[in-house]
């Protein structure tokens, strides 16, 4: 008999517009040992369907049919008492966040060793004296590979690192020795280096500890690395489920499939679509951008200086995708600001089509702006919740131009055609809007203008793998419509080889290498470019296996 | 640590500065002549003008304030025209006594307030918690001085429980002044009758004067503990296994408590700003008493001594309450 | 029907291009908002309760001249023969000492009140709200000097900075409203400074800037709408409290005065008639309870559906 | 009243603290009431009609021509330390005051300097007055004696001992100070050997009084009724009408001194006109004023009040007649009326307040409106003091100090100028001469005759309405014996020492 049987699952959530069928039917079963990973669509109901195991599903949720039975229980309606003798003690789970997931008044051990407690006292065999839990304790932040357990035991969430607290989580997950381990998406929120440590130490834990594991993850790799079979969710079904190796290499379902053509290839070579010629333009110089020795240094409350961008300079040419890569923190997004001048530099000096922004007064500024517009990395926060798309998309308009009413209002909706979005949602609310259609919104408002310059900050890292592949794809296709000149900020390089022409590669403000995106890729000459591809491949080849 | 000591003393010394600058110069736009009050009903012009000239108020205004603000750095907050005394002594005097009051108060508020508050958050839209909040809100909406008035007319003229006014019965002598606090000084000196009995004077007042403020402890603590409830460290205690009570009473309090604290310090200010109805209502010898009936008789510099030395409490309060923010949370501890 | 569904994102949207929408499909959205406000409302018996009252308390403010028996016992009108009579068929709240009907001047104080609180209210929030996101968005020097000056009001309780103001004045209405609103606006300035601070933050204000908004367009079209559901909860509850406020003073002696039929005046001349002629405090003091218990349970409820951190959905 | 081991203690509920005790700093009714149990004078106001009383004097005689007054002291008195009180105390005394220049001067300094003041012996003291004046005994009641040893010893930077006076007391009176807690309560332990003696006997004597500050009528009443106050001043009229009816509650009610006009502003304004003022007079609803005290009240028949020597019923005081009052309009300069005129009265006075309410409502067929207005006292003391900042009408109450028919006719006289009861700035040349040549004469006939004339004159030319007087009341257990009522006493004072309780 299997450990976790879930059959003909079916759950609703009621919420004010009436009942959401959030999973319609799921059936699946676990066995000891077995390494279950659950891929999906976000929103298709992986994170409601593992809480459901737990018990600690959303409030207003009802299970409609069905019933998961755990080790020959039924854990479908167990009261708060029952749950007691289950919950982190037969099955745990790690979590997505681990900023949040951490109560930041607890030092770690206190937290760690309150599990324990309570775990001793759900088994019913008293509760061991604090000097033991605290032994147990260390042994176990020893256990998820963490430095000076008897140090770390005393501190708090806030004294470590990203990393760090996922593996606390991971050790307090593992407080009870569970049966079955549940991880929702632990490594999202980490550095890509960070990511596949964590993922190491799980893969490593399930053999020291025979663990059974369920993982959920948008990333395809990641479920490669853990997961010895896989399930594939797709709007509260499970779509398709087996063994992970088959699942990737011959997926049957079309979302499967949609899903796994979207993951970016870092070793394909793109077939770019050609910009046209600027020849119809008379340019000024062939550069629209340049930066010239550009400097910002931020200062900190406490007074220390730190330079976020050092002495840099670039030139993109006119009709380009010039794309700018590196880690976490290397400077991308202070660089895109300082070239729009949204920020102002500390020194050196931004030039476009020829004229030199950085000297120029606000009102000159302000006209300038509309041949240089932005795209944010995050389309949730880059709208007014306030106001609707239309008011958004028509924002410039109003600003820059002095168009009428009835103008502003068809051109709002040629937008929307030009982004390809019903008409109707100019009367939509932003957070109606999926998002990619957002960022759809967002480009629609950044090109209102018709600009010449369009400066991308990572527009797509906050969106789906499918969803991602899409908005490139119409990026793509914008700029030979409207002949516009990228910059394009990205840490992920499979997209940058994508769809850029020239890129540069940042490492703590500064440029290590720049030329031919394709160069690059081929022929890296520094160590650093050399790793960022190699962490980049990893997650690319698993999906490819 | 120094350094944070230095700088709460000196916003202290910024904002009294601050505050006696402005009530001085509110207060002294009025029209009103406390020296014609002062020499009585028959007095001539000569008699009026030696008053003025004692107490300074035939200078300017100007003058007035340089002289004023020059006494208070020298810790001196003038005199009461009315009273001819100090009004830093008097302020003094009364102090403990409107300390005393809001202490109760408070102490009802926070020991009622947070309990309350926690229950209705885990009974979120519970029955509980509808009466809690109708309860609670009325407690805001409730005029104390009609309050005040109804509870007199109910337990002390009707059904005789308590007494209608004042700390203290009339012969019994008040213990040795220590703390100035009728309930404390009555421990330390022994006397538990004296205890019982300043008990029951202040058990009205002090009712009243908690009301508002429980009511917005609660609200705030049950805010606080919805939003920690939903948080995710404690969907992942659940998840660990922690009992719902420990999480309840331990680990989402402690989170909730904090705003509930700053909530504290401000109504801290607020409940000795309505010891001046409080007070009048129940005849309690305090700071609001002294402030009321010196404003009524247009004798300003109390007033003015009696603002400073709320704002005085205000802070030093807040700078507890700042404390013990970093007592509870690490991440305010400087390393 | 599932709720969430959305068009699938290359919907085509040409056969609807042509048709001019009607006000129901271009309001969809805001007519969904405002469902959704109108169901969580509905659903807390205390908010309604709120609302009950604020509305009756705003009907008796409009048209309470109108409705009452002796409407020219809010002016002054006395009938020493009727003095001090208990409730009875004639005088539904009884009368008062001046043998005025008691629930004719109750009923036309709601206007008072309702004046009281509007002003009060409406000054602080004007003087309180610019001053705020000022002092959030430009930062530096001046919102030190804004929230300092701030500081300074908040550290002295309003009522006691209230009451020296009102008697270094002198008694009567129009001080004692004047007063309330000079202590009043501080906390306005700290609530919308630090919502201004956040959402100075957030993306969007960016977003703008870099489309070539000025600073005036920036507060105006985005760092104040966002605000406005805060101020919106907190103008309501004010509305109770600056009633309260002004009755206080009243009851001190210093607020509004007779015969204007303001209820902390009424409670402080009538609790000279405790306990024999109960009815006269009695009235006047649940008008004013009723009143500012309306207004704030009706802005608990609004912080609960317009605030989204006390929200689950 | 509270039982203590030294016998009953009398609690007296009242709503104004005392401040300063000082006697020659303060006085009003509260102040007074305390000054008179701790002090004595030489002489004391006594009885129903108030007559004067010998007290720390035995006699004494005045020289022809008015100036020369002569004091015999008795030879018992002592300071409650056990000095004696003589001669010099009594020079002291009056010669502080008069320095002083506060409280009490008023009375006397035009007429006394601390010069004219001399010791004869031991117990002879002489006064010389620099012109006749015949009130002089009148106001002498108010003058209390203090201990100079113990003044002295106290004095800082020479004030006098103003500083230490302000809570302790040099006296010799009838009680000495006990608990003195400001705004709380005052408590007067009596003087076992009292020099002159208790008159209700040293068994029934009280071991003192507290006079404790009860603010609100309602807890006044409350105390009262529960037996923690065995008497209160201060209770709404209608709250004597219920109370009354409460078993071991009695009220003393007297017929007292206090006069109440509505000043108007001769000088300035609407009401310069005097027509407008008659027609005011005319207008009022005089019934309602005795309505609003519940019927303890008796309407003026004159400026000078019924238990003042030289009081005469003026015959035509204005009565409430409209048609009289719309004729007057009629002459006015408002014929139509559509003014609105303020009424300024004391704020927290509830009286003067419901009065406006009566004012407001008598004008209502004249088409005048009433803006009524509360005032601060003091502010409405210094807007009082000058022509141009006098409001149209004020309410004011007015105790005279003194017996004498001058004490109230002096408000009349132009000197008066400025002070809170001359509000109405009457200018009658006529009226101030009578005044004058009334005050330094001796001839009580002659003198008659001009109040006479001075009533007539002043009715004639109205400048105010004349009001009620009000009657004086006290609402006491009925175990509290003793109680003797003067006229000549502050509303709310009394005379604490011939208080006792008669326990069952
Ligand atoms: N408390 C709730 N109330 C109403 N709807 C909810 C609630 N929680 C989740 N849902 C809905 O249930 C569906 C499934 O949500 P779930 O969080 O399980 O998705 P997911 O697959 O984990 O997505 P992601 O990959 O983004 O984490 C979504 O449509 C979501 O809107
Ligand atoms: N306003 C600021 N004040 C101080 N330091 C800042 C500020 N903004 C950014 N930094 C610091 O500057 C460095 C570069 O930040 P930047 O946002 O440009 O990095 P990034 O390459 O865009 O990173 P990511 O990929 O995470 O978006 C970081 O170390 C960041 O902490
Ligand atoms: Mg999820
Ligand atoms: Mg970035
Ligand atoms: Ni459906």
């Amino acid at each position: 008999m299997s450990l976790l049987d879930i059959k003909d699952y079916r759950l609703d959530i009621d919420t004010f517009d009436g009942p959401v069928h959030v999973l319609k039917g799921i059936n699946l079963s676990i066995n000891r040992g077995d390494t279950l990973g659950i891929v999906g669509e976000s929103g298709s109901g992986k994170t409601v369907l593992v809480r459901s195991v737990l018990g600690i599903g959303p409030r207003n949720a009802r299970v409609i049919e069905g019933g998961i039975s755990f080790d020959g229980q039924n854990i479908t309606n167990l009261s708060e008492k029952e749950w007691a003798k289950i919950r982190g003690i037969r099955i745990s789970m790690i979590f997505q966040d681990p900023m949040t997931y951490l109560n930041p008044l607890f030092s770690i051990g206190r937290q760690i060793s309150d599990v324990i407690a309570a775990h001793e006292k759900a088994a019913g065999h008293g509760v061991s004296p604090k000097a033991a839990r605290r032994t147990r304790t260390e042994e176990l932040l020893d256990q998820v590979g963490l430095p000076n357990p008897a140090m770390l035991f005393s501190q708090y969430p806030h004294q470590l690192s990203g990393g760090m607290r996922q593996r606390v989580l991971i050790a307090m997950a593992l407080a009870g020795k569970p049966d079955i381990l549940i991880a929702d998406e632990p490594t999202t929120a980490l550095d890509v280096t960070v990511q596949a440590q964590v993922l190491d130490l799980i893969n490593s834990l399930v053999e020291k500890l025979n663990l059974t594991v369920i993982m959920i993850s948008h990333d395809i790799g990641a479920i490669a690395t853990v997961a010895r079979r896989c399930a594939v969710m797709y709007k509260g079904e499970i779509v398709e489920q087996g063994l992970t190796r088959d699942i990737l290499s011959n997926p049957q379902h079309d979302y499967t499939k949609r899903l796994l053509s979207a993951v970016p290839d870092i070793d394909a070579a793109p077939e770019r679509v050609a910009a046209r010629p600027a020849a119809s333009e008379p340019a000024k110089s062939r550069f629209l951008l340049e930066a010239v020795d550009l400097k910002k240094v931020y200062r900190s409350q406490s007074g220390e200086d730190f330079t976020a961008v050092n002495s840099l300079s670039l030139s993109v040419r006119t009709g380009e995708i010039f794309g700018v890569v590196g880690e976490s923190g290397s400077g991308k997004s202070t660089l895109a600001r300082m070239l729009l001048r949204l920020i102002d530099p500390t020194s050196g000096d931004v030039i476009f089509d020829g004229q030199n922004i950085s000297g120029l007064s606000e009102k000159a500024l302000r006209a300038m702006r509309r041949h240089m517009q932005f795209v944010f990395q995050n389309p949730h926060s880059a709208l007014n919740g306030r106001h609707t798309i239309g008011d958004a998309i028509g924002e410039p308009l109003r600003l820059q131009t002095k168009m009428g009413r009835r103008e502003i209002e068809a051109r709002i909706e040629a937008l929307l055609d030009i982004v390809q979005l019903p008409r109707l949602f100019k009367y939509r609310y932003p957070h109606e809007l999926s998002g990619g259609q957002k960022q759809r919104v967002c480009i629609a408002r950044a090109i209102a203008l018709n600009p010449r310059l369009l400066v991308l900050d990572e527009p797509t890292s906050a969106l789906d793998i499918s969803v991602q592949a899409q908005v490139l794809e119409f990026l793509q296709q914008l700029r030979a419509e409207m002949n516009l000149t990228y910059v394009f900020i990205s840490h992920n390089l499979a997209v940058i080889r994508q769809i850029c022409d020239r890129t540069i590669v940042m490492k703590h403000g500064e440029i290590v290498e720049q030329g031919e995106t394709e160069q690059i890729f081929l022929h890296p000459r520094e160590n650093y470019t050399r790793t960022l591809i190699e962490s980049g491949r990893k997650t690319s080849q698993a999906a490819d296996l | 640590m120094l350094t944070f000591a230095f700088r709460k003393v000196l916003t202290l010394v910024g904002t009294m500065i601050g505050i006696a600058a402005l009530t001085f110069v509110i207060t002294n736009v009025a029209p009103g002549d406390p020296a014609r009050l002062v020499a009585g009903p028959n007095a001539t012009e000569d008699m009026v003008a030696t008053i003025r000239t004692e107490y300074g108020l035939d200078k300017s205004l100007a003058e007035q304030f340089v002289v004023y603000m020059g006494d208070l750095a020298h810790g001196d907050l003038g005199t009461s025209i009315i009273t001819t005394r100090p009004v830093l002594e008097e302020v003094l005097r009364y102090a403990p006594a409107t300390l005393e009051l809001v202490f109760v108060a408070m102490g009802l508020g926070i020991v009622i307030g947070v309990p309350l508050g926690m229950l209705s958050a885990v009974y979120k839209d519970g029955p509980l918690d509808q009466v809690t909040r109708i309860f609670s809100i009325s407690g805001v909406a409730l005029p104390a001085f009609w309050f005040g008035i109804l509870l007199q007319l109910l337990f002390s003229v009707d059904l005789g429980w308590l007494p209608v006014s004042g700390r203290l019965p009339l012969v019994t002598r008040p213990p040795e002044a220590l703390t100035g606090l009728l309930l404390v000084d009555s421990l330390l000196a022994g006397q538990f009758s004296t205890f019982w009995v300043s008990f029951q004077h202040i058990i009205l007042p002090a009712i009243v004067l908690s009301f508002p403020c429980l009511a917005s402890i609660l609200r705030v603590n049950r805010a606080e503990m919805i939003e920690v409830l939903q948080s995710d460290y404690i969907v992942a205690a659940r998840a660990h296994g922690i009992s719902s009570f420990r999480i309840v009473a331990l680990y989402a309090l402690k989170n909730a408590l904090l705003p509930t604290l700053a909530m504290i310090g401000l109504r801290f200010g607020w409940m000795l700003g309505s010891t001046v109805l409080v007070e009048t209502v129940f005849d309690w010898p305090g700071i609001g008493l002294y402030a009321v009936s010196s404003a009524l008789s247009s004798d300003f510099k109390p007033v003015v001594g009696v603002t400073l030395m709320i704002g005085f409490f205000f802070i030093v309060a807040n700078t507890l309450v700042d404390l013990a923010y970093a007592w509870i949370d690490p991440r305010l501890r400087k390393a | 029907m599932t709720a969430t569904s959305m068009p699938p994102m290359n919907s085509s949207n040409d056969t609807e291009a042509a048709r001019p929408l009607s006000f129901r499909e271009r309001h969809a959205s805001e007519i969904r908002q405002w469902r959704l406000y109108a169901h969580m409302f509905r659903k807390s018996f205390s908010s309604m309760l709120g609302l009950s009252l604020v509305v009756v308390f705003l009907l008796l403010a409009a048209f309470g001249p109108w409705i009452v028996p002796f409407p020219e016992a809010a002016s002054g009108a006395i009938n020493m023969s009727s003095k001090l009579l208990p409730p009875n068929g004639t005088y539904w709240f009884g009368t008062d000492e001046m043998g005025a009907d008691i629930f004719s001047r109750v009923i036309i104080g709601a206007r008072t009140s309702l004046w009281i609180g509007v002003v009060i209210t409406g000054i602080a929030a004007l003087i309180g709200v610019p001053l705020g996101i000022l002092a959030g968005y430009r930062g530096g020097w001046v919102r030190a000097v804004i929230m300092r000056v701030t500081e300074l009001f908040l550290a002295v309780p309003g009522l006691a900075l209230a009451l020296a103001i009102v008697a270094a004045l002198g008694p009567g209405i129009t001080n004692c409203v004047l007063a309330l609103s000079i202590v009043w606006w501080p906390g306005y300035v700290r609530l919308v400074e630090a919502k201004t601070l956040s959402i100075k933050e957030e993306l969007f204000i960016e977003s703008a800037r870099s489309i070539g908004a000025r600073t005036p367009w920036i507060l105006w079209h985005h760092i104040l709408p966002n605000c406005l559901s805060p101020i919106i909860v907190k103008m309501s509850m004010d509305m109770g409290m600056a009633i309260l406020s002004a009755a206080s003073l009243g009851f001190i002696g210093l607020g509004a005065q007779p015969p204007s039929p303001e209820w902390g005046a009424m409670i402080s001349v009538a609790r000279t008639y405790m306990p024999d002629w109960w009815w006269y405090s009695l009235f006047p003091g649940a008008a004013i309870f009723l009143t500012v218990l309306g207004f704030n349970l009706l802005g608990d409820g609004l912080r609960d559906i317009l605030d989204p951190r006390s929200r689950d959905r | 009243f509270e039982r203590t081991d030294k016998g009953n203690v009398i609690v007296f509920g009242g709503r104004q603290a005392i401040p300063v005790l000082d006697p020659h700093i303060r006085y009003d009714w509260s102040t007074r009431m305390m000054q008179q149990a701790v002090y004595d004078a030489l002489v004391k106001y006594e009885g129903d009609p108030a007559d004067i009383k010998p007290w720390l004097a035995e006699s004494w005689e005045t020289s022809a021509d008015g100036k020369t007054w002569t004091f015999h002291l008795v030879k018992n008195a002592k300071f409650h330390n056990g000095d004696p009180v003589n001669a010099e105390a009594i020079r002291y005394s009056f010669e502080r005051g008069l320095k002083l220049n506060k409280g009490v001067a008023w009375m006397l300094k035009d007429f006394l300097a601390p010069e004219g003041i001399s010791v004869v012996d031991d117990y002879t003291v002489k006064f010389d007055l620099k012109a006749p004046y015949t009130p002089f005994l009148s106001f002498l009641p108010w003058w209390y004696i203090v201990n100079p040893a113990q003044v002295k010893a106290n004095e800082v930077d020479g004030d006098y001992g103003q500083k230490w006076l302000t809570d302790h007391e040099a006296g010799s009176g009838p009680f000495k100070l006990g608990r003195w807690e400001p705004n709380v309560l005052y408590e007067a332990e009596a003087v076992s050997d009292y020099w002159k003696g208790w008159p209700q006997g040293d068994a029934n004597r009280p071991a003192g009084v507290i006079y404790k500050i009860i603010r609100e009528p309602a807890a006044q009443k409350a105390a009262l009724q529960r037996g923690e106050a065995d008497i209160v001043e201060g209770l709404t009229p209608d709250d004597y009408v219920q109370i009354k009816r409460v078993p071991g509650i009695a009220i003393e009610d007297h017929k007292g001194m206090t006069t109440f006009g509505i000043k108007f502003n001769t000088q300035q304004g609407p009401t310069a006109d005097i027509n407008l003022r008659k027609a005011i007079a005319y207008a009022m609803d005089y019934d309602a004023l005795i309505q609003v005290y519940n019927g303890a009240a008796t309407l003026e028949t004159s400026p000078i009040p019924d238990a003042m020597k030289g009081h005469i019923d003026v015959p035509g005081i204005p009565r409430k007649d409209l048609a009289k009052a719309k004729e007057y309009l009629a002459k006015s300069a408002y014929p139509n009326g559509g003014i609105t005129l303020p009424y300024v009265h004391v704020a927290g006075l509830e009286e003067a307040r419901r009065i406006g309410l009566v004012l407001l409502d008598s004008l209502k067929p004249l088409n005048i409106n009433v803006e009524i207005k509360p005032e601060q006292w003091p502010n409405m003391v210094a807007n009082g003091s000058k022509v141009e900042t006098s409001p149209a009408m004020t309410s004011v109450y007015t105790t005279p100090v003194s017996t004498d028919p001058d004490a109230v006719a002096y408000q009349y006289h132009k000197n008066s100028w400025g002070q809170y009861f001359a509000m109405m700035f009457y200018d009658s040349p006529k009226v101030t001469e009578m005044i004058d040549k009334a005050r330094s004469s001796s001839n009580w006939d002659e003198r008659a005759k001009l109040y006479a004339d001075i009533q007539t004159q002043i009715v004639a030319d109205q400048p105010e309405v004349f009001g009620m007087l009000q009657n004086r009341r006290w609402a006491r257990r009925d175990y509290l014996q003793g109680f003797q009522f003067s006229p000549v006493r502050f509303t709310g004072e009394v005379d604490l020492y011939p208080l006792w309780v008669k326990a069952e």
